[in-house]
């Protein structure tokens, strides 16, 4: 079990950001590396049925226990819906990671009830990263894309 | 029957309609604040979607959200649950005009019970009691007298322009009712420089007790007998009981016929209360909840019929498999309504439960959402746990509920355990006799 | 009615029984080993005595201890629970001596059920049909031919001196007894050097079904059904329901009858039950437990009866207040023991509760003494819950079953829940399809 | 089982790591390896009915959870039952506070089921002090008096 090691820091820093943030727990997972720590009744948190994996995946962003999960710069669902990233089938997509998008720029759009919301890009920046994939529904909260 | 329903509600009564879900072989999918990403039925469920931040304006009364999760996650029914958009007829009619089925009446049932005039006339139409009075003002004492003579004593006589028990006069017999005629006038006219008054039956210490009705909208139509709600404070039930100690079978049998014919009558589909005051054998109609109720555990375990079980297989439009013949009422079941709420002050108490443990044993139920290590959010009510508690007697179901209360566990935060405690020693309800002020008395300290 | 119960055991049932206690008025005493300081029903009693250490023979069949706690305490019954002193005549005269009460039958009646041999033939003298057979030793193929036609086909021939299944043999008809008994003649004569053989009936495929009784002595007797306990591994049941699929209601009132007749005649005082193999029909018995059951709880879903309660009242001298006709079977009930054992190499697995959630909800009830943080000793046997689930039907019981083991959440240790939640999808269970050796095949992977 | 052996430095280190950041548990994961330490029953065995008063006080002793508490020295009560410190009502207590005894020594008489259960002395030694009263109903393993 030599591989095996523990981040010692990363422990103090998650310990650290409990402190900060008041939480009582702090679960972290990335690829097949997981991290978990709790303090007080953190532990306890595991007596309620584990949770069923929803239709779609809760994302930190949703779970309150765990917001320092949401990517620095991310642009989260502001509705409940299906996201596409272009303006219609077919259509080239409105951004791509590498873009220039300027403050008010259409970046995604949100159908919800039948109806088309354009999202705008909040401010101006370079698109570091897309987390969703065309047609996908997405929750409140859900990250969509990084800008930076 | 359908494959997956949409549960737009939050708390015990969402975990409560999951399990109903669950056992019918249904798929659940639950609507959730951020506030309630942790909460136990989001935990429970098949699928769960976010749907707005923990404002209920933003969540759980974000119609076009609810919708919209409902649409990507392919339900097709959707139950309200109690409150939130339970009563309201727009969003019924949204969700029909989704394509998906409302577990719950028609939207027309919810307008018409909603409209609390529409409400009176309607019911007194199907032949349900409402409080009698006169039709608009009375303008001389011989008329008083009539009117009196018509509504039965005591009487109130009342201005109409008026408020604050000024210009209000209560009349015990003939001989009282001229003179109060005129003093209430005069009183009318003095105040409110308007004599103008009107009549109506006084009712001094009334019991809540309503009836629990359900009906396919087919033609088929029962009642599980009545609830005694009367022990409330502010207009909020703690306790409730069924059967209620006031009534005989008699009565019970004669105004269970009487709603469930006037159900029949009206088309009604889905579960359904009608509240009344009850008062020296009368009954007077005050309204109708056109949903499923906080306390409808306690008709469920004197009957054995599982409402929400029952209300699903009628949206689906099954007729109901149950006549009233079918339905025998079985010992008694009392409900506490535990609130995490400090039990003298009533300060709401949110926050980190530490501890949880509910009682068990024989004839006790606990219909609850938390757990040990969960957080109760501060934004909504603070209804945490219902403890429904059977017994073959109403003495032993008290017995069984003080036990129970004793192994109740919730620490973290303050609940109304306490004063369920304090309540269930008290003598006059040991002896089931309190009205609707009763509650506000016992914990003014003044019963 | 007592004032003060000692209650002689531990864990579900010690809690079981200070329900009742508390529900009826009466103060409880527990008593415990050192290894039992903190649990659930020591932490609720009113008073608790340590009285040994943890192994059983120091403490809870520690009969000097018992009587010197109840002495010590003043209490006025002992309730001796299930296993450990329940069934212990002596232990039962000596509270008697000490001016106590016995919760149980008589010292007689005990004396007689514990004694196979006396047992059975008391069960034929009143009346309650025992697996015929041939009185001693089968001398001639005329004989046997005889035998077999009054036991009745298939019979089994066995040598008198045998064992392993040698100079054993199964004879289906008339045409094969004569050969089969020279068979088994030879045979025995071979392996054991000494031909005799007896006769008795062959049972290929029983159930374990089970008569729930209750009579005060004084002429009151009657039965709340059976109960089916074919499930079982090692002789330990895993899972019971109540009615048995396999009974119609006709074959339910005879075999209730005739215990019923048989236990007034007996004289027999408290809660009892009779067990039976049954096939085809017919019903053989096996023993008679002078106790009350872990499986009680299912036979109190479906008759709302509370044995314990009975039980207590019976023991305190006052005669049953219910009659056959007050018995009605409603819905039906299955009750899962929850073990502490690995569910696959049953593996007792005792150790820290980190996390404890019992499910909740209509139709669901938790017998247990478990809780967040407590430690399940080694020392005892491995039942830590009882989860009781009943429904109006045998469908919606095994619906909300399924359901309410999803809900159930036990961390730290091991249980058997998995292997439950295996078993109630299988379709022979499903189909009610089972015998007393349909588990042990199901566990072999070999259904 | 042989290839299954605990890292048990790891186990320290992440033991060091729980006092350092007062955490309660720390679970962490890397591909097939999971290791979770918690410093946490404590806080939970609350989650039962606090215990009501017992006829007879929990003595420690009779409380595996804290048997520190017996002072050192001390004789517990063997048997359930009635305690004197006469061997019969009116005489001279058989020792007291300061008294020298030696081993098999009678100390007290225990009444259980009316038959009188002398304890002797388990050494020699001198009586420090008597926890109990004649005529007080004492449980097993209560302690009953200390000798030095």
């Amino acid at each position: 079990m030599a591989k095996f090691d523990v981040n010692e820091e990363l422990v103090r820093k998650l310990a650290d950001l409990l402190e900060e943030t008041g939480l009582n727990e702090i679960e972290y997972e990335v690829d097949n590396h997981r991290i978990r720590v709790a303090k007080s009744a953190g532990i306890t948190t595991v007596a309620a049925p584990a949770a069923v994996a929803p239709c779609i995946p809760h994302t930190p962003a949703s779970a309150p226990g765990a917001p320092e999960a949401v990517p620095a710069g991310a642009v989260t669902a502001p509705m409940v819906g299906t996201v596409y990233v272009a303006s219609e089938p077919g259509a080239a997509p409105l951004v791509k990671v590498g873009d220039a998008v300027t403050e008010g720029q259409v970046l995604l759009i949100i159908e919800a009830m039948k109806v088309m919301n354009p999202l705008a890009s909040p401010r101006a920046g370079t698109i570091k990263q897309i987390m969703i994939t065309d047609g996908q529904p997405v929750e409140y909260g859900e990250p969509l894309l990084v800008i930076e | 029957m359908f494959d997956k329903i949409l549960i737009a509600n939050r708390g015990e009564i969402a975990l409560r309609i999951h399990r109903a879900c669950r056992e019918m072989g249904i798929q659940t999918v639950a609507v959730h604040s951020t506030a309630d990403a942790d909460a136990m039925h989001v935990r429970l469920a098949d699928e769960s979607v976010c749907i707005g931040p923990a404002p209920s304006r933003d969540s759980y009364l974000n119609i076009p959200a609810i919708l919209s999760a409902a649409t990507i996650t392919g339900a097709d029914a959707i139950h309200p649950g109690v409150g939130f958009l339970s009563e309201n007829a727009d969003f019924a009619s949204m969700v029909e005009e989704h394509g998906m089925v409302f577990i719950g009446p028609s939207p027309e049932h919810i307008s018409i019970m909603g409209d609390k005039v529409v409400a009176k006339k309607t019911a007194q139409d199907l032949g349900i009691p409402v409080v009698p009075g006169s039709d608009g003002a009375v303008t001389s004492a011989e008329e008083a007298r009539a009117t009196a003579d018509a509504v039965g004593y005591p009487v109130l006589i009342k201005a109409s322009a008026g408020g604050g028990g000024r210009g209000m006069k209560v009349a015990n017999n003939n001989a009282e009712v001229e003179d109060a005629y005129r003093l209430a006038r005069s009183e009318a006219k003095a105040a409110f420089g308007n004599d103008e008054v009107y009549m109506e039956r006084y009712l001094s210490r009334p019991r809540h007790i309503e009836v629990q009705l359900l009906a396919d909208g087919q033609g088929g139509a029962i009642h599980l007998g009545e609830r005694d709600c009367s022990l409330q404070r502010r207009h909020q039930k703690l306790l409730e009981e069924a059967l209620s100690p006031a009534l005989n079978a008699a009565e019970r049998e004669a105004i269970g016929k009487r709603v469930t014919d006037a159900m029949r009558d009206l088309g009604y589909r889905s579960a359904g209360t009608i509240e009344f005051l009850y008062e020296d054998g009368e009954f007077f109609f005050i309204e109708m909840n056109t949903r499923l109720q906080v306390e409808h555990p306690i008709s469920e375990a004197i009957t054995g019929v599982d409402l929400v079980r029952e209300q699903i297989r009628v949206a689906a439009g099954l007729p109901l498999d149950l006549e009233q013949s079918d339905i025998s009422f079985s010992g008694h079941a009392i409900e506490c309504r535990i609130n995490a709420e400090n039990p003298e002050t009533f300060m709401p108490s949110p926050g980190l439960v530490t501890d949880y443990h509910a009682p068990g044993g024989l004839g006790v139920r606990v219909d609850s959402g938390l757990y040990a290590g969960y957080r109760i959010p501060s934004t909504y009510d603070s209804l945490i746990a219902k403890l429904i508690v059977h017994g073959q007697t109403r003495n032993e179901c008290l017995m069984r509920l003080r036990r129970a209360l004793e192994e109740f566990v919730i620490v973290g935060v303050d609940t109304s355990i306490p004063l369920h405690q304090r309540l269930i020693g008290a003598q006059d309800f040991i002896n089931g006799d309190y009205d609707i002020h009763w509650l506000e008395k016992f914990v003014a300290g003044q019963t």
